[in-house]
């Protein structure tokens, strides 16, 4: 039995027991809501997993075509300076309304071949450890940094982890919060786990209507939490990934409206959209002096948590 | 800033649950084997008498293990993990926590407290991999930045022993966002020029080891650590590829220039009042 | 400060001396190993007409194939090589240079000055192979140092186009130690905020490329390039090591994250013109 | 024919120029004067490769070796978080007369075995990016800084080379430019180039009496420019690179006694010089600020050069 099919059942089952409460006058309100309640937890599992279904479209536009369309020109940087270059992270110079910025993000490619060479955005240590690179050049020249999240997570093989792909993500972290320049960061399509938030570390974190953000895959929920993979949408669906989710979590700061059917289906007015708010919210941050940006950006995420007091509940928020 | 709670303090709070799978006076070593006496294993810290293996440690017996006797004073934070999202899934979070608190007897993952070792006195904090694999949530995220908190205020050397799987998936993104906010309040430590040693132990892995794990200013891994990101399974089935025997393993991380060290457990504190003896704390530079 | 001599200014110094080596009308292409007539190859700055084989760059051509016409003001210090160790193998070095200085018509290997590329002001400087192999030696590091003090104090972008076969041995330790200097200079430039674009062509290896050369903020390779620390003879003789095909090549260096990009040379300039573009000069952040 | 047979038949000439002279009463002396000074080139080839030798032998201490003699403790931290621990370079925390330095060191082993792991000192890229996360650590908690020159250069080979050992050189270098502590540094063996001043970048450079510190390893400088690596000795005398002679260039500030015969002949003896010398040089350094530290430092190599200037002869040292 499909989801679909396990609503359309339990709808069903509502019908004739409102047709049962009419007819017989009984009060079956209480069986009412909690089948009522069921119905909306069962149905937001299709909804959540609809949204990860589009933030995967393979049309869905990518971070190069986002450049394309936000940014005056583009000047790639390539190379850790280390040992390579990885093609799941790209960034370097782009001129944004009349200004220098820096910018990194996942890169999925946009085609088979490209999906190939980019590993479909999972980038290695290699793509942190140049995408670290990128932000100190930019943080050098007092350039706003924007970063764009679109990956499964970090590539999961035996070269990453030889290449200690968990420290490369922990001081890509380290490194945003030394930044001194303003960072915005736009989660564009996939959020996945660390290997997301390794270059999601902003002063402002927005999201495109048709992303998602997870500390997991939904797939990967599910299978160890359900013991089978086929639960994903129930995992997509619990996991509160999506983007009103989040904003009502309070973990990013805005949700950016994507063309109806989502960004693929109008990519010009879904860069539109974020080309709206990337300036509004940079235009915002460039008052704040960058001692204070440093300080104000410790703080947004020291304060994130939600915990159970013994004396008292605590919504961790904003430094406290 | 809510100082008072720093002040707080009161002795181990740590509670060895002697019913359940504690309670037996006989346990299975997976080194060699052999039913060995439980009482003995404690005794030597959790290496097994007869092949010298390894068990889990509590966080009280890793406590016991490192810490001068008697020093230890609990400043953990009196929170426990909260339902963030309303998570359900065969089972609702909540129960599992509940679940993991009786079996353990801690009332969450992690314990933080001041400490001396060889008359160091250091911040220490431990997880419990007991607890919910010693996943890091939004508790684990507030308890260790505390004690960093701590440590800097005081200028302590700061201690971290972790043991955990990763993320605490039932807290969703706030279980992410744990890695920013503890490497946060890591550089509010190294502001304060005070050391921070990394002690990896089997497993420390995921979201913990790509962040606050692998940011020690010293990082030394237990023998018979698995250190990594990836899971074996994940990389497996991503890949296809076939894991050498001793990937992830403390000689492969050490191999790969990931940590400094790797150390016995028995010599582990000794290790730990050696290294904290070459920092001269709270001096600012 | 010697001040005064960054006030000094002469238009270009660089002759290209029409005799010997550069006196046939026909040169031979290492690319297809046709004769091709070298004023063509001139005019189209040093690739072959027939298979698009570069030839070496005189430091002047390079200069003329980067900036704006009749822009270039040489800058240089009016300095020579000195010897300072009395040095002597087969030859005297003092005779090596005043060799060099007759075959080339320059007073030594690098050349600096201001000029602007796509209008924008900017500080350049140019090794030239011809001269005892580009090779740095006290004169280069002087040179260098001076143009990004020049660069730094000016807030104009500095670009140092290099072809080197790495340190002027002749010079000892005092070739060795321009290493740092250079690097001193660097650090000048990063504390006023200016960017440094370094260009590496045929060959940037040895001293120079494991010091000055490595520290810009962009890294361009040009096609063809040579780019690496140590010689491929000494390599294979010290491990016994089959290279790879493409060692040491730009694409070897683009692969391996050395360079941020590689360029044919003809569309040099309008890359550097491009890159410079985004900086916003002297702004201090 | 051997160097030393002839210095035995120039010697012989001169006896007999001068007896001839003598004897017949003509002036010879521009002859003599020629094959005095030919006498003095030659013979200085000996002593340099006889010191460069020295500088090389089997049993001569290493940079462990003077760890164990100089310091109460020593805790070797590895690893350069990036992919590997090089042996060829060791490093850690120390405490040295009462006081916590962090020390780096090139180490070439002290047996076959361990000369085969350390490669005999030759390090690459793991090597000084382990070495420059030492001295960062060193620097961010005030703690001097000692670091133990002794390499025949950095390793030649492949993986060298692809994981950017040029960058990896360049970076140590600036990396010491901006250390904010005390750096003192030894050259107790070989000084090979780059190799070794990756980690040379000093307040103070001393030598012992026998290391040596050249731009190209004699037996390199030969087959160059002499087209034979069999002149070494006379490549040796050419570069001046015994400690007297950089003592006398103003490249190093001091030489380090070695007991007769060389350090090898009695380890200790040579680490009590090398105590003092550095203990010497490390309280001059204590009371010099931070931030007029890394100025001296700049200073002193922006310094380093000679050359001949058209309108005046310019000796460049100590920032003009
Ligand atoms: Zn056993
Ligand atoms: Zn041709």
């Amino acid at each position: 039995m499909t989801i679909e099919d396990l609503i359309a059942e339990l709808q069903n089952k509502l019908a004739e027991l409102r047709k049962f409460a009419r007819e017989n006058g009984r009060d079956v309100s209480a069986e009412i809501a909690e089948l009522e309640e069921k119905v909306a937890r069962i149905s937001w599992g299709p909804r959540a997993w609809e949204q990860v279904k589009l933030a995967r479209h393979p049309s869905r536009p990518t971070t190069l075509d986002y450049l394309d369309l936000l940014m005056d020109d583009f000047y790639e940087l390539h190379g850790d300076r280390l040992y390579g270059d990885d093609k799941a992270i790209v960034g370097g110079l782009a001129k944004f309304e009349g200004r220098t910025v820096a910018v990194v993000g996942h890169q999925k490619g946009r085609n088979p071949a490209e999906n190939h060479a980019c590993r479909y955005g999972m980038a290695g240590p290699a793509g942190y450890r140049k995408a670290a690179r990128i932000m100190g050049l930019g943080d050098r020249f007092g350039l706003p940094i924007i970063t764009f999240i679109d990956t499964p997570g970090a590539y999961p093989g035996i070269e990453a982890e030889e290449r200690n792909i968990g420290g490369a993500i922990a001081d890509s972290i380290y490194n945003m919060l030394r930044l001194r320049t303003p960072v915005v960061v736009a989660v564009i399509g996939e959020g996945g786990s660390g290997g997301a938030l390794a270059i999601g570390v902003g002063d402002r974190v927005l999201m495109l209507e048709n992303a998602y953000y997870s500390v997991i895959s939904p797939e990967g929920c599910a299978a160890i939490l359900w013991g089978d993979r086929g639960r994903a949408p129930e995992a997509a669906a619990a996991l509160r990934l999506t983007a009103p989710d989040l904003l009502d979590l309070g973990v990013i700061d805005e949700v950016v409206q994507e063309p109806a059917g989502g960004a693929h289906t109008a990519p010009k007015a879904a860069a539109r959209n974020l080309r709206e708010a990337l300036l509004r919210h940079l235009d915002e941050l460039r008052a704040v002096v960058p001692g204070e940006l440093v300080n104000q950006r410790r703080r947004r995420f020291r304060g994130m948590g939600i915990c159970e007091g013994a004396v008292e509940t605590m919504r961790l928020r904003n430094g406290e | 800033m809510k100082i008072s709670w720093f002040r707080r303090q009161q002795y181990v709070q740590v509670k060895l649950d002697q019913r359940g799978e504690q309670g037996a006076l006989w346990v299975k070593c997976a080194g060699c084997g052999d039913l060995v006496f439980r009482e003995r294993v404690r005794e030597k810290h959790g290496v097994c008498p007869r092949c010298g293996a390894y068990f889990f440690l509590t966080a009280q017996e890793r406590i016991s293990l490192l810490v001068d006797e008697d020093s230890f004073v609990d400043v953990s934070r009196p929170i426990v993990a909260a339902d963030p999202l309303g998570f359900t899934d065969c089972r609702p979070y909540l129960e599992r926590l509940k679940e993991a608190q009786d079996r353990t007897g801690l009332p969450n993952e992690t314990v933080v407290g001041r400490a001396r070792m060889g008359n160091t006195p250091v911040v220490l904090a431990v997880t419990d991999f007991r607890f919910i694999g010693g996943s890091m949530g939004s508790v684990m995220g507030e308890q260790l930045s505390c004690a960093m908190d701590i440590a800097a205020q005081e200028l302590s050397p700061f201690v971290l022993v972790s043991s955990t799987g990763g993320a605490r998936m039932q807290e969703g993104i706030f279980s992410l966002m744990q890695m920013v906010k503890t490497a946060a309040a890591r550089r509010d430590l190294e502001r304060a020029c005070v050391p921070f040693v990394s002690v990896m132990t089997y497993p420390t892995t995921g979201g913990v080891f790509a962040s606050i794990a692998s940011l020690g200013d010293v990082a030394i891994a237990e023998k018979g650590a698995l250190i990594g990101f990836a899971g074996r399974r994940v990389i497996e089935q991503t890949t296809g590829e076939r894991l050498p025997s001793d990937f992830q393993t403390e000689a492969f991380a050490f191999d790969h220039g990931i940590v400094d060290r790797v150390v016995e457990r028995t010599k582990l504190r000794e290790e730990l009042i050696r290294v904290l003896s070459f920092f001269p704390v709270g001096r600012s530079p």
